[in-house]
């Protein structure tokens, strides 16, 4: 009724709800919380394996099971080694696949945001994911002792 | 008292009708008395040197959000925002970043104003509540709940401070989604169910990276990082867990 | 918003730190992964990474490492919310049991990747 | 361009006016309501209220004492009839309030809770913290958010009301964001403005209170009443005004002189720091005379002292203060004395108006401080206020609501025809004006401290005298105003020069009603007429406006069961 008046600020009718439909976003739902587990499991758990595989351990200051094919192929048989190395590899790439979209979007790139970008970066996190179970499998046998 | 002081203030000029974009004019005030704050400033400009310099304020304690603006590249409050914290170097007083000038140092927030209806600001209830059964019970720790994100006074410097909102505009952006948890928290409420949809839309809490900047700047000691992202926790659980709450 | 914003105020310089630490801690695990591949090249074949340009890497990483965890754990500590007979736990110590959790992750690690070594 | 057109027309986005719409809203769901507001509703002055909002809740309260406690302070000017109605009203709006959500301070059970304050028997001022304004805005404000029916004008700023056959059809408006002037055209206008603090240099009151709202129904021949009716508040902070809420002295407080001394056993034995505003403000003036004040940079102040009270319940009862000595004093209130001096703080006359908020004007309501529906009398106690808005705002809105049912909507060609002449008027008078020399900031200033200096805590006939005088040189002056700035957008010089005319006719209406009213009464005090005198003042000052300056009449107080006794505490 009175649409050509210059009040473009006046809230009323209908004016609340935005420009579109709003529905919770299950797949932000899902791709945060996987986010959330990957950044934990990074926090607790990367310093240290950083600290005495990457350094440590080349520097010869304490012994450390990957130095020896021996040592590091019978922890590598373990079944719940396998699982752990999962966990660890697979779990922090959902992490750093959403933080590094978001950088980009914060760096001046909003195709970041888009679907295509989600993709790319989400269907990441899922190839390392396929990658590292293919890699567990077929590296060293399960082996029971 | 030194009557002879005086600062330098650059504010912000910008008439859509008369200029192509903002730009920075010089004044120089008097800065009479230690108590003065950046919008004394601004109103010595006003009244006595240039009228025409445009900006909001009103209540000059802190309280009714209305005189915002960038000090030297941060957001705050000019009402205390103390020249002496600056003198004898000059201060820049700009606009809010991320909201669009209306004139001067006055910025257009109706987007604000149509998320916070977006996001039900009210107690909702399945049933109504008849008056003559008197007020709810509710206790101090309940109260404690939601107490800190009931004291925004919808200043928008948290807007202002939020590159997420500065580089996405849809962002539902952190008041609003701090007083959204203040109804969703406060135990007389039942609404979460129907303010979830757009909290957890995809311009929802989800687009916040936790720069945290907001809860820097609150002048008012709110926590809107901490509420966006106790939102995500608690919807994440509502739909990860098996017997999670869906009402 | 400029492009250059985050680097107006250090607080937007060291979130986007922050953020960048997922970076060198994925290059790090994709090294892991391989480390681990390499294990089928066999006795003869194994040679794990040792160059200092290796170690120099992994120390770079473990700074962005240490950063990440210290953010990451007092951010979330600062979020989760736990009420105990009616009053919320004081979300310094919620931190505090997340640096522990952290502490305690580091030692059996640690312990199983020297202990099963010998 | 067909105008704006609604049933009932809000101006004014405040506790009250937000509740007035709410009960438009709740009356008649079909209504079509505007409010208009120069700010954002929730920058609205309501928002720096402080220490609470009284209501009888407790089962030993009683409506009488609350009653008798209103009429006492009001020192029987107040309408009895409408303390009564108050009364009974109030506890049912601070539950209506603790419904939509206002987070209202507890008791240990889980109820609500309240405090002491100056002039009431017993506790009944229920409060969020020493921020109740604050919440209380916020909750209505929100709440009135969900009715689609509120049509909202942010930053619009009302020029005039319009007036057809002595009925008030809408106003003009200036949107400040564009500059256009409008007409708003309503069945029914409740005017919600608020005060007019800043018709004094010295104020709580923040910068929109200018008594836009009591000098547009002035103009539109609508009298004022009580004017001469300020309420100095005991404790402000110098140099800015701030108020620190009497809620301090309710949790315990101590007010002390140079001396260390508390020196209202003086003056209100009694009830110490729990006297009422009016007597506790010339108590202080008097200690100031005689030497006992402290000397500061920005005049003589007392210790308003809480050291006592220790950090947790400073910390739950009064964390605002604590904010607000922080940040704009420099001192923490659990180890130092606040610097408090009286400022002015409240108008207790306004907009003549009845008990459901009715103007002598057919369709023009006026709630909240900007209306004197006879509740304050000449004092008004403490936490009234907010109370008063509640009850008040909402009575408007029904009664307009009721009202406008059977009123057919204003035609639009002489409102066409009035928006053109008043459009010519602020654009010609103001905007387009040549050869001006006076600036609006220094009339302004100027009658702000003729205000203070006339028109404060004690008066006389030489000094209101005087005042007259000068208020006639800066109409005069206001003639000659300049103004800078021509644009359209955002013209904020614009609207403080209209502002600065609502001030000045206010600022006239009070210093004649006060030079008039020869007796001491309330926040009334003449030190020519130290005493009260009921025969010939138990009366309402009722102000008409003429060009010539304001024609007084008086109106006979309405009295019920409590007869006039002297008021000693």
């Amino acid at each position: 009724m009175n649409a050509e008046l210059p009040l473009s600020h006046t809230v009323g009718e209908g004016q609340g709800e935005g420009r579109h439909r709003h529905k919770p976003a299950i797949a932000h739902l899902f791709w945060w919380f996987m986010f959330a587990q990957g950044g934990v499991l990074a926090a607790i758990l990367l310093p240290v394996h950083i600290l005495i595989q990457g350094i440590l351990g080349p520097l010869g200051i304490v012994p450390v099971v990957d130095r020896h094919y021996d040592t590091w192929a019978n922890v590598l048989g373990n079944p719940l080694v396998k699982l752990y190395l999962l966990v660890l590899i697979a779990f922090p790439f959902f992490h750093f696949a959403h933080r590094l979209r978001y950088l980009l979007v914060d760096l001046g790139v909003p195709a970041a945001r888009g679907v295509p970008a989600q993709i790319v970066f989400y269907g990441g996190a899922v190839a390392v994911t396929l990658g590292t179970i293919y890699i567990l499998l077929t590296t060293v046998p399960i082996s029971f002792g | 008292m030194t009557a002879t002081k005086r600062i330098t203030i650059k504010a912000t000029r910008f008439d859509p009708d008369k200029d192509e974009k903002p730009r920075l004019q010089t004044y120089e005030i008097p800065f009479s008395d230690d108590s003065m704050v950046v919008l004394d400033a601004l109103n010595y400009i006003k009244g006595h040197v240039d009228g025409s310099l445009s900006y909001r304020w009103s209540c000059r304690m802190g309280i009714c959000g209305s005189c915002g603006m960038m000090v030297d590249g941060v957001p705050k409050l000019t009402c205390n925002a103390f020249l002496r914290d600056h003198w004898p170097r000059p201060i820049t007083v700009e606009p809010l970043n991320n909201f669009p000038v209306i004139r001067d140092l006055v910025i257009d927030m109706d987007d604000f104003m149509h998320k916070l209806k977006a996001i039900k600001p009210w107690v909702i209830r399945k049933q109504p509540v008849p008056l003559g059964g008197g007020a709810f019970v509710q206790t101090t720790a309940q109260i404690d709940e939601f107490r800190q994100f009931s004291q925004c006074i919808n200043c928008m410097l948290c807007y202002a401070a939020c590159p997420v909102y500065g580089l996405n505009n849809e962002f539902l952006g952190p008041a609003a989604i701090a007083l959204a948890r203040r109804y969703n928290v406060d135990s007389r409420d039942e609404g979460l169910g129907q303010r979830l949809p757009v909290l957890a839309d995809a311009e929802g809490v989800w687009e916040c990276s936790f720069v945290g900047e907001c809860s820097v700047v609150c002048p008012k000691g709110v926590d809107p990082a901490k509420a966006i992202q106790q939102t995500k926790l608690d919807t994440t659980m509502r739909f990860v867990l098996p017997f999670g709450n869906r009402d | 918003m400029p492009r250059g914003w985050w680097t107006r105020r250090s607080n937007y310089f060291w979130y986007i730190v922050r953020e960048f630490t997922s970076l060198p801690l994925a290059l790090w695990l994709l090294w892991f992964l391989l480390e681990i591949r390499r294990a089928q090249d066999g006795p003869s074949g194994y040679h794990p990474h040792s160059s200092l340009g290796f170690v120099i890497f992994s120390v770079i990483v473990l700074l962005f490492a240490l950063y990440h965890s210290v953010t990451f754990l007092s951010l979330a500590g600062a979020i989760l919310h736990f009420n105990v007979a009616d009053r919320p736990i004081p979300s310094q110590l919620i931190v505090l049991s997340q640096f522990a959790a952290w502490a305690a992750a580091s030692v059996v690690v640690g312990f199983v990747l020297i202990y099963f070594a010998r | 361009m067909d105008p704006t057109s609604y049933d009932v027309l809000i101006i004014g986005g405040g506790l009250a006016g937000i509740r007035a719409a709410i009960a438009v809203a709740e009356t008649n769901p079909r209504l079509k309501i505007g409010m208009v507001s120069k700010v954002y509703p929730m920058r609205s002055h309501t928002v720096s209220a402080e220490g609470g909002a009284a209501a009888v809740l407790s089962k030993d309260d009683s409506y009488d004492t609350h009653a008798f406690d209103t009429i006492k302070g009001s020192d029987y000017l107040a309408d009895q009839d409408v303390v009564e109605a108050f009364v009974r009203e109030a506890p049912l709006e601070v539950v209506q309030m603790e419904h939509w959500g206002c987070p209202w301070s507890r008791n240990a059970d889980g109820t609500v809770a309240v405090r002491p304050f100056g002039g009431m028997t017993t506790w009944r001022t229920v409060f969020a913290a020493d921020k109740s304004g604050f919440h209380m805005l916020h909750t209505v404000f929100q709440t009135s958010l969900k009715y689609d029916q509120i049509h909202r004008h942010d930053e619009a700023f009302v020029t005039k009301l319009l007036v057809e056959n002595s009925r008030c059809v809408g106003v003009t408006a200036i949107d400040v964001r564009s500059g256009q002037m409008y007409a708003i055209t309503a069945k029914a206008t409740i005017l919600a403005t608020g005060g007019l603090g800043r018709i004094y240099a010295f104020t709580t009151n923040g910068n929109i209170c200018t008594g836009d709202g009591m000098a547009l129904a002035y103009r539109a021949g609508v009298p004022l009443k009580d004017m001469e009716m300020v309420q100095f508040h005991p404790t402000g902070l110098p140099f800015t005004g701030i108020l620190i809420t009497e809620a301090v002295r309710g949790e315990g407080g101590y007010l002390l002189n140079n001396q260390g001394e508390r020196f209202l056993k003086r003056y209100v034995p009694n009830k110490m720091e729990l006297g009422p505003r009016d007597i506790i403000s010339r108590a202080m003036t008097t200690e100031f005379e005689e030497g006992r004040g402290f000397e500061g940079p920005h005049g003589k102040y007392m210790h308003l002292d809480v050291r006592h009270l220790g950090e947790a319940t400073i910390d739950r009862r009064l964390p605002f203060m604590r904010e607000l000595g922080r940040e704009f004093v420099g001192i923490d209130i659990v180890k130092d004395p606040i610097p408090v001096r009286p400022v002015m703080h409240y108008m207790m006359g306004g907009v003549d108006a009845d008990i459901s908020g009715a103007t002598l004007m057919k369709g023009l309501y006026a709630a909240g401080e900007c209306a004197n529906v006879g509740l304050n009398g000449a004092n008004r106690l403490g936490s009234n206020s907010l109370s008063e808005c509640l009850v008040f705002g909402a009575a408007a809105g029904r009664a307009a609501a009721e009202q406008v049912g059977s009123l057919a909507a204003a035609g639009a060609n002489p409102i066409e025809a009035m928006l053109k002449d008043e459009t010519k008027r602020v654009e010609g008078g103001f905007l387009d004006k040549k050869g001006g020399d006076e600036r609006i900031a220094e009339i302004r200033e100027d009658m702000q401290h003729s205000m203070d200096e006339g028109a404060g805590v004690y008066r006389t006939k030489e000094g209101l005298t005087e005042l007259t005088r000068r208020l006639d040189g800066f109409r005069e002056r206001f003639e000659r105003i300049k103004i800078d700035d021509s644009s359209r957008v955002f013209n904020t010089e614009l609207t403080a020069a209209i502002e600065l005319g609502f001030m000045l006719d206010c600022a006239v209406a009070v210093a004649h009603s006060a030079l008039a009213r020869e007796e001491s009464r309330g926040a009334h005090a003449r030190r020519d007429f130290p005493e009260r005198n009921d025969e010939k003042y138990l009366k309402h000052t009722i102000a008409h406006h003429t060009e010539a300056g304001p024609r007084l009449e008086y109106r006979d107080v309405t009295l019920g069961k409590f007869e006039p006794k002297a008021r000693a505490y």
